[in-house]
Order: C-alpha cells, then structure tokens, then sequence
C-alpha cells in the first residue's frame, strides 16, 4: 500500500545459507495488527495468570508473555494451510492460529466450551481448522510429530510447510537430531523454529547446551539466528524458511531469541535462576509490544491516546470473554468416557468399581 | 489357498496400499532390502520409494514422524523391526498416538499401524524376547490385535489399516513361515475381521484355554492331545487384547467351568492376570469349578542357550497338564 | 519426630550420599534449583556439582549415561522429573539396567535408583498421569518400590540405594508435603526396610484391602470410616511391588476370607490384576467367601477438569463400597 | 628397540582438532603380534560361521571379518583400565580385551563354560576383569551407557578413557546426540567409536544419514576420519584422542572406515544391496590383515612360508579351542534361576506353571 515503510531489523546469523537482508517494509495497517494481536496474546496471559492464583486454573500452566512477537511473526509469514506444532506453552499459538480468547481460557478453566471440551487443559491444546496440532506434554516430542506433519504435506503435494516449535531445553533431544537427520534426507519442508527464551526451566542455555548458538548446531541443517523480540524479523525469516522449504531444499533451523517474563510454569517464580534486573531489563529494552509500539508512534500511525484506547478495549474484550467461559459448565460425568476412539466407542469400559463400568451396546 | 502368514501380512498391507492412497509403510529395511523378515517383499517394487519408505536405525525419530502424519490424515504402517526396539519410540505409541483423541476432546484422531514381531524368537536372549502385549494393552486409547493364523493375518491387519485410531499389531516371527490353507473368502480383498472379537478355534465342553499369538498353535496340539484321553478343551483365541473380547470369555467358562489362561510373556501383570481378574469380576466365577490356571513364560529374563530357552518357556505339555490340574481339582 | 514425605526422601538421600560416596543424584532441576518438587533441597549446596548433577532435558541420554555409571560401580540416583518421561529412557531401564546381570551370567551388576514421583498429580490431565507399577513390576532384573509415608520413604528409598541391583522407586507428588510423625528409629541413619516385606498398617478381621503409595491412605480412611459400622478392615501397605510379598497377601486372606485390591493406575493387566491371579493360585483361594475385588483407576486417559478428574480415580467412597459389596456377597 | 621403523599411514581428516602426523613407528614384534592377534580374530569368525551353518550357534551371529584392526588397534593404544563397551558384533573385542577363544565359542555355543554362561549369546559378552561392558542388543543403547563409564572415571578421578564404540547405522541415533552433548559439557573423557563399514544392515550409509561425513557431525566435538583398515592408524588415532581426552579435554569422534565381509547377520547373504565385486575389491585392496602381512614381508620380519606356518598353529589352536567349547555341557536346568539379582534371589519365580516355581527359604 502507499505507506509502506522499511524497517532496519537485528541482522540475521546465518549457518549454511545466506543471511535475507536486514530490512522489512511494512505499512501502518500491518503494524497496528501486529500490536493488536500482541497486546490480546499478552493480556490474555495476565487473565490466566490471575485465574490460576484464584486456583480456578489447576496443574501445569506455562504463561507466554515476553514471547508473544514469535507466535505473530511467524502467522504473518505463512498461512493457515501450513502446518503447525509446538509445546506445552501454547495458549499464544492457539490464538495465533484463530481460536478464541472464550475458547481457550474455557479450556483452562476445564469447562466443555473449551477447545478440548476440558479434557486437555493448558498444556493440550489443538486448531485442526487451521492445521495446528497442539500442545504437547512431553518435551522434545512435538519436534518429530512435526516432522511428520512435513512428509504428509510431501506425500500429498500439498505444498505446505511445517512450523515445528519447541524450547531450548528441548533442543538438545535425540528425537531432534533424529528428525532433522530424516528431513535432510527426504527434503521434507520443515521449518524448526527454536524459542530460545534461554531457559529450560531453571537451567540457563550454556548449562544444558554444548553449543549454545543453536542456529548452527543441526549439522548439514542451514540455520538462521532472528531476533525473538522483533515481530517484523521473525516475519522476514520465517518467510525465507518457508520459501526455503517450498523450493524443496529440505529443513532449516530458525533460532528465535527471546525471553519469558513469567517463571516455567505458575509454581515457578522465576527468579531463583536469574535476576528480577534480567527480566526488567528485557522488558524495558526489547519487550516486542514496546517496539511494535515505538514504530507505531514514530511514523505518526497512531497517537499515545489512541493506543490506550485501544487497549482498554481489549482488555474489556479479554475480560468479557473470561467471564462468558467461567459462566459454562464443565463436561457432563457421562462424556468422561467419550473420546477415546474415534467411531468405536470401547464395549466395555472398566470404572473404579466394576459394577459402574459402561457398557455398550 | 494355502499361503504362509508373512504372505498374508504382505497381502494385506498390498492390498490396502492399493486400496487407499494415503497408506504407506515405514521401517528399517522395508524397502530395497524388502523387510528384515520379508514381510514387505515386492512392495517397494510395486509402489515406490514414496510409499515404502527405508528409514535410519531411529525408531524415536521415526514412529513420532509416522504419527505426526497421521495427525495430517495419512495412515501410516509402522514397521518396528522387532517390537523389543519399539522401548525407543513407546512414548509416541502411547502418548503421542494413544492419548491424542481423547486429550483434544476428539478433535484429532490418530489412524496409525504399528507392527511387527513380538516376543520370543529363537535364541535371541533377553534383550530381544519380551513380550509387550500386556503392557500396550493395559492403556486406553491404544488397541491392540495379535494374530495367529492366516486368517487372523489379513483379517485383522486389514482392519487395523481402515480402523481410524493408533492400532498396536502383535506378529510373531515363528509363525512367518508357518502355512494355513484358507477360503475364498479369506482371500477378499475386503476380508476384514471384527476388531475386540475373540475366535474359538476349538469347541470343547471341559475346559477353556485362552490364548493368543503363537500359543494357540501349541494349545491346539495341547488340545488334540488331551482329545486322546477323552477331555474336550475349547480354545479362545483373542485375536484383540484392548478391547478383550469378555463376553466370548465368559460365555466359554460358564460352559466348561475351567479356565487356563496362556501365554509366552512374563507372569506379573500379564495377560492372564486381566483374565483371572476377569473371572473375579464377572458372572463366570460363579460357573468356575476351580481356580484359573495360568501357563506363562518364566519370570526371569530370556537365557540364550537352547536347554535353557525351552524352560523358560510354556510347552505343549505345560497346556495339558495346566487344564488336567484345574479339572482335578474340584471346589 | 514430624516430618514430611519430602523430607523424608531428601534426608534419605543425604545420608546415604554421606556414608557412600559413590552415591551421586542426577537428573533435571536437581541441583541449583533444588528439585522441581524440592526433593533434593540443599543437596547441592552440600555436595558440590559433582555429586548433584543437574542435566539437560534428555531422559534418554542421562538415564543411559547412570546406568553405565552403575556399571562401573558407581550408585547413581537418577530422578526422572517425574515418570511419565521415563517413557524416553524405558529402554536403559528394562534393557540396559534391568537384564544386565542376568544376560552376563552374574558378571555385571548394576546398582542404580531410578526415582520421581508416579501416577497421577492434580490437574496435569493425561501425559503426566500415568501410573507404571504394572509395566516396571512386570519385568524381572528390576525391583519395584512405592512408599507411602516417611516410615517407607526413608526405609525403602535406603534399602534401594544400598542394594545392588537396579531399583525402580515410585513416588507420589501429592504425598510429598503431607506430614508423618515417626520414631526416633525410623530416623536413624541406619534404618532400612526389607525390600520385598508388606507392612500391615491396620489389623482388621473382615476384610483385606491391598493397595500402595497414595491409596494407603484412602484406604485407611475408608477403613475409618467401615469401623464406625462396624467392619474392620486390614489395611497391607504393599511397599515393594516386585517381588510381591506373597505371603503377607495370603496369611491376611486366610484370616479376613475378603479381598479388596486398590490402585490409582488403569485395570487392565494392573497390580490389582496380579494379585486377582495370585488368589487364583495360591491357597488363599479355597479361603476366599467371596470373588477379590479390584478398585482401579478408569480405563480412560486422564482428564484435565476437575470433575472429571475426581470421576477418574478412587475415592474413600469407592474403597468403602467395595469392601461391602465383598461382605455382602457370599459364595 | 632398535628395529624401528616409520610407515606412511593413510592421512588422517580433521574436524575442530589438528590432525596428528600421519607416520607411525612399529618394529617387528608389535607388527606380528598384529598380524597374530588379527589372524586369531579372523579365524575365530569364520570357525563362528560355520559353527552356525551346523545349527550350533543359534539366533543373531554378527562377525566382525574385515574389521579386525579396528579392535586390534585400539587395544595396542590404551590398557585393560580403559573402559570399553561396544554393540552386538564383539566377538573380537570380547577377544582383543583378553578372554579366549574358548570361552568366546563356548558362549556362541550355549555352554555353561561361556563368558556369560550360555545366558548371553553372541550380543551379550562381557569381560568385566578388563573392564569390557558388553555387548548389547539395542542399536546406540551402549552409546549414553559408554559415556556413563567416562563420568564414572572421571568422578572416581582414575584418568581412563572409555571407548564408546558402534556403527554407522547406530549413529544415527539421538542417543548419541544426547550423550555427546553432556559429554561435551561435563568434559567427560570418552572416545566415540565408529565402526564405518558404510552399511546398517542393507542400508548404505548415504542412505541413512544426511551427512555420512561422520567425523564432522558431531557439532562441537572434534572428531577424525582414520584408515580403519590400518592397524598402525588406528592405534595413532586413539592414542591421539586418548590424550585429547586424558588432557580434560572432553569427548572426540573417531570415524573408522572399515568394511565387514560377512552379511549383517547370518541370515543375510550380504549381496542383495552391494555387490560381490565391492566386497571382493576391498578383501583384495584393503584387507587388513594383508597391509599388516605385506609390512611383514617388506622389512623381512617374516617370510611367506613363516606366517603359513604360524597361521596353520592358529588354525589349529582355535580349532582345539572349538572342540574343548563343544565338549562343555550347557547350564544344568536349576541355574536358569540364578542371576536375576545380585545377592538376593527373589523369593518366589514363577514357574510357567505355578507349582513348578522356585520358592527361597
Ligand atoms: C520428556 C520430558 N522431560 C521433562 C519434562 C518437564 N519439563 C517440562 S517443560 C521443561 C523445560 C523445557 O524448557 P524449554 O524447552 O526451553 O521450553 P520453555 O519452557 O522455555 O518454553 C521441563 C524440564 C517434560 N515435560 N517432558
Ligand atoms: C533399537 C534397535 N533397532 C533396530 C535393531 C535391529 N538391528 C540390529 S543391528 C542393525 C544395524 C546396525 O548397523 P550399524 O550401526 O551400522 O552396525 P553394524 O551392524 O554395521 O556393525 C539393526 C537395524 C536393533 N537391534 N535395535
Ligand atoms: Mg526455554
Ligand atoms: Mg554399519
């Protein structure tokens, strides 16, 4: 459009490849989205947070804030054809992908409108609309799931890649080593996207990986270093990968730097391992909302006023929704035995006493 | 016809290769060197190295990618060489594949295969003989089928491709090269079995022998040998261990009143285990006339030597002894 | 003396990391951050990096890396963050640590702890619920613990890290901040339980409620609560699971003429299962009046909600229930 | 001694470290004791092979023909305190650390007088007095145990080395990225073997793995490519990563390129997928046994009728050996019970069927 304007971006590393040029162009309509998204996916997470101190949310729950300009990038790049994969802190990737704000806090809060019924919780979520396959439990397992979403998409000629996301903890899988060694050899269209938010759990990076400059460690894999922080950069990366990938070249390995400002999980206060002056310094040299937010204003694409406005909006909107998906139930008792096969409900379903077991027809 | 199993195992994934599009094999050595135990032979010259697909020794690696296809739509056939190497990938077969359905509250099915030999071969030790049909069986979301026969062969592996859920497919390398002479219709090229039926292979009226795999071979000669002195046995084969077929079970002892359970894995926890918990839990305990008798390999790991292997597991004179001592006894 | 579970396990550990100094701790969190569940609070400020080493999230790799440190003499404990990602490493577990010694003919022991918290935490839904006493009980080469309270925790967690062969040690999340008040020789540095031996946690006449780990409680609750109508319940705290203490089982059988087994893990091919089949054949049977009753987790993955949660294990309620319905029933 | 000489060996590849001077000094009696030692192995296998085609060995048979002077040369460059641990084809290494013949065909044979008293078979040997740890079944599973017996050392301060061995099919494997990565970071002194005989079973390497440049994968580990057909090269190579390891230096790749002639196992015919004129071209060009006798001839420390003699002795020693295994029992029944754990039989092991189990006192 005709205010298109370039954006000096962190230079890419590049391993194996060549580096895209450090620069985007991108027009006010484009930007304001990017913080409009960005600022839901991050108020959305203050929600959970408040309602897992209300113990309303229960078990495992692993915010996303400081991370968010990852998750939006990486949309702005492909589309909702292309596959995509990732942990357990994937409430951002969910909404990303086009779920709801209702959807997924109703999730969390375990009831039956949320996106799966209850039965999976923070960790087990899942857009098959929009060919997102969760959410996993299990670190470093998603990675050659996602691999093998990218051989579907070779069998079937579907020209779609694989966005297949992970932690730097989960880096140093096997099961990583053994995908990307699979997707070098078939050439299948994968996109590893690294978010090294440099933590896995309490063990900083350098304590857990020999190699701590990730993007260059997958061998015969090219790699590319972006900055997490940087919505644009993400977006101009994930689009070389892509066209990487399309052109049948096989795997690439995208580091994407960041951080997260809560601790792993709500049990975690975060700050045992690391310093409350690392995380505010991040937050107030780097936070991907702030520099969305600073280009906003320095192109006179929106006025301080008018963003505060538009912010109070969406947390109205972020509230109203939370407050729609405590107002539902969760699953009726019976449904507890639904969903373990698809079209074959088991004949015999033990119960804790076996007088109580379900029998079907 | 008469054909061995590997053939019926071949004929079936052929078959439903050529039936559906979005079915491919996976595994060490299943393409250009046509399986390690020749199961997949022909295939990779009939449909290419698209859909028989070589992978490196990384059963992780490759049993996640398989079900990660599956999550797309595919309906992978994943070849573990032997299933003692499927300890390596057991985390995406039972969380991965077996979890998923129900943890996305059925939005994301998983229609996937796994196969191939189960168990004791012959003087392979320890570290190649376990038998994992209880443990896959005891988790919900997975199903788990072990055939014996060429029927069971195409029958169930052809239903196991079409069934929509992850489907854990017990083989035993034994019974490879073993021949069974079958009808037409067995030969069909939609000939597909029931999943969570049980087959009597043997009316009998005194007692019942439950089995699976391999051992219905050697309960039937048990059979026949106890025919010779006058004791009928009916023998069960399960054919599907998750769902247990409990009904044919049940209906079996309330007619003979005796139950022996057999099996080639480890006693505790084990197969026969579900089944005398079965008998507890069920009508039939009131029909038994004695306690359930279980037949199991020995609880220690597989010696290698000949002498040592043949005690550690049931022999067709461990079967007849088994039903002879329960039909002694008298509550 | 009061303490709790958690305590109980980190002074175990620390007393045994000071007699022996081949006995090390590694795993995931266990050092700088002190355990995901605090287990090995102030460990590593104790013992240095050296003896207290935190790994990379690679269950696969560390596990392997202590079994072959165990090999070499060492007495690693390695902690899995909590079992179900024992699932990556199962293979160094059941292959590597728990066949050696017999697959040598007695040459190479292997003394290693592999421990965590098992089976199902609160609100964590289906991968990080699983239960795996079955699966673990189930092969020989391992022994199979599960505490319940500080008494087994430090006598077991001890007697395993002393022991030469790989023990597999099952913990409970939940139970790790309750608090027990002990003996003062409980809390000597040299108390260890018998691997192997059942403890009787509450004599009772009626009927025998057999369970392990968290149930134990549950169960002496409900038998609390079947006290006030009168019926009195023997609780049998199973604390090793393999070997199982047959006896124990029996003679308390012989005596209630009633059995309730209890478990938080599925039915199928369960604990619960084994000792069913154990009933079966062993003499306690002709003394049972009525069919063994199993209480089980249902054959479901693990929901997330609350309310299906609660719906998924057992209560007091159920334990109560079934004792009742065994008394009422008579054969 | 004062016989010395210098052999050109075929230059070493590098990857992150020097490469050590491709020279080695040997003198006459290293240089029979070579061929000696390599003729016994050869001779032992093939005496394995027919054993086999007699249904006297049973199940998996892996020999280890053609790549005799990588177990050879390893042992002329460490001691019996090193560690070692291996894959299923260790019939000559069980051999090279020190047990005999003997013991070795005895096991291959079932007999109570094997190394693992008929329990193991050929997969399962040990030789724990020189602190040989197997043997083991599971491609790559002795990779993360090898890396254990280096952490061991080093806690117990003993300055062994532990060399990891396993093949190019097994290289595959995330276990090894596992084990090296913590390898690297805790500077634990293992020496990674590979046996490059360019095939996994059927698969050639190029076929399994995206980068069969093996000695430049492992990231940051260095790692050298060394003539595995060279005896002499392969003890240099060791040597060099013995010091690299014994200097605190942490982990080193050793990529052999080798060659077995047999099939994978004695099922496989070995020439469906490579050709007789492969196999026959590396016997004739490379064989290691042959370099090692043509050095022998060259600086006449023997003569052709001296080694025909010498080999008809090993010939006939090996075949003694066979017929004293053959004449050994198998383990009488009741030991079937013994070796579950050390020192505590369990007290009740079911018996297939249930009155025949042992009960303890
Ligand atoms: C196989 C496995 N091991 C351990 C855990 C426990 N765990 C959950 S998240 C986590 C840290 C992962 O860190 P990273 O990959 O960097 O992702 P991040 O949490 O930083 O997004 C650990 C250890 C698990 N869920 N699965
Ligand atoms: C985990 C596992 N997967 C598969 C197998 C079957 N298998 C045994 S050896 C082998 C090939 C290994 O090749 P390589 O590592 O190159 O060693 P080589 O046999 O050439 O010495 C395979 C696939 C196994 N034993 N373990
Ligand atoms: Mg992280
Ligand atoms: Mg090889």
């Amino acid at each position: 459009s005709a205010d298109e304007v370039k954006f000096e971006l962190t230079p890419f590393k590049a391993y194996r490849c060549e580096a895209p040029a450090a620069v985007a162009t991108s027009n006010k309509k484009e930007m304001l989205d990017f913080w409009y998204q960005m600022t839901v996916m991050r108020r959305m997470e203050i929600v959970a947070d408040n309602l897992y101190k209300q113990k309303l949310i229960r078990g495992f729950c692993h915010l996303y804030d400081g991370q968010e300009a990852v998750a939006a990038g990486i949309e702005a790049a492909i589309t909702k054809k292309d596959y995509m994969i990732t942990a357990y802190r994937e409430h951002c990737t969910q909404l990303g992908r086009g779920d709801t704000v209702e959807s997924i806090l109703a999730e969390l809060l375990g009831r039956k409108s949320g996106c799966s019924r209850g039965k999976g919780g923070s960790m087990h979520m899942y857009y098959k609309e929009a060919n997102f396959f969760g959410g996993n439990g299990i670190v470093g397992a998603q990675i050659p799931l996602g691999t093998g979403l990218a051989f579907a998409s070779k069998y079937l000629k579907q020209g779609c890649v694989s966005i297949t996301m992970f932690g730097d903890g989960a880096s140093n899988q096997g099961q990583l080593w053994e995908a990307a060694n699979m997707a070098y050899l078939w050439k299948l269209p994968v996109i590893y996207v690294l978010e090294n938010n440099q933590y896995g759990m309490g063990t900083s990076t350098k304590r857990a990986s020999s190699n701590p400059e990730f993007y260059t460690r997958m061998d015969v894999v090219p790699g590319l270093q972006i900055d997490g922080h940087d919505v644009l950069a993400v977006r101009e990366g994930v689009k070389f990968a892509a066209d990487h990938c399309r052109s049948g070249k096989g795997p690439i390995y995208l580091e994407m730097k960041t951080y997260r400002y809560h601790g792993h999980s709500m049990s975690d206060p975060g700050i045992t391992y690391r310093s409350r002056d690392e995380v505010n310094n991040v937050r107030t040299t780097k936070d991907c909302i702030e520099k969305t937010k600073n280009r906003l204003l320095q192109h006179s694409w929106a006025t301080e006023a008018e963003l505060k406005e538009k912010q109070r909006e969406i947390f109205k909107l972020v509230d109203e929704a939370c407050a729609r998906a405590q107002a539902t139930p969760e699953l009726p008792a019976e449904q507890v035995w639904e969903d373990i096969y698809q079209g074959t409900p088991p004949p015999f379903i033990r119960n804790v006493i076996v007088d109580d077991s379900k029998v079907s027809a | 016809k008469e054909l061995t199993v590997r053939d019926a195992l071949n004929s079936a994934i052929d078959e439903e290769m050529a039936r559906d599009p979005t079915v491919f094999l996976m595994g060490e050595e299943v393409g250009e060197y046509q399986g390690a135990y020749k199961i997949s032979k022909g295939l990779f010259q009939k449909y290419g190295a698209e859909r028989v697909i070589d992978t490196p020794i990384t059963e992780m690696g490759f049993a996640g990618l398989a079900v990660g296809a599956a999550f797309a739509g595919l309906r992978p056939i994943c070849e573990f060489m032997t299933w003692n190497f499927s300890m390596q990938a057991i985390d995406h077969v039972v969380n991965s594949a077996g979890k998923t359905y129900y943890m996305s509250g059925g939005k994301i099915n998983v229609p996937i295969v796994f196969r191939g030999p189960n168990g004791a071969a012959a003087g392979v030790a320890a570290q190649h003989s376990q038998c994992f049909a209880a443990w896959y069986s005891s988790v919900p979301g997975l199903k788990v089928l072990s055939p014996y026969d060429v029927e069971d062969a195409r029958g169930l592996l052809k239903a196991a491709i079409r069934d929509p859920n992850p489907v854990v497919f017990l083989e035993n390398e034994l019974m490879y090269g073993q021949a069974f002479t079958v009808p037409d219709s067995v030969m069909d090229k939609d000939f597909v079995l029931p999943i969570g039926k049980a087959k009597i292979m043997r009316e009998g009226q005194h007692a019942t022998i439950v089995t699976f795999s391999r051992m219905v071979g050697v309960a039937l000669q048990a059979a026949e040998e106890l025919a010779k002195e006058g004791i009928s046995a009916e023998v069960i084969n399960l054919r599907s261990i998750r769902p247990l077929d409990r009904d044919t079970i049940i209906k079996s002892v309330k007619k003979t009143n005796h139950l022996v359970t057999v099996e080639e894995g480890w006693p505790q926890s084990g197969v026969g285990a579900e089944i005398a918990a079965l008998m507890m839990e069920s009508e039939a305990f009131d029909y038994l006339d004695a306690p359930v008798e279980r037949v199991a390999g020995v609880d220690i790991p597989m010696p290698y030597a000949k002498s040592l292997e043949a005690l550690a597991l049931p022999q067709q004179h461990d079967i007849v002894r088994a039903v002879k001592k329960t039909l002694a006894r008298k509550l």
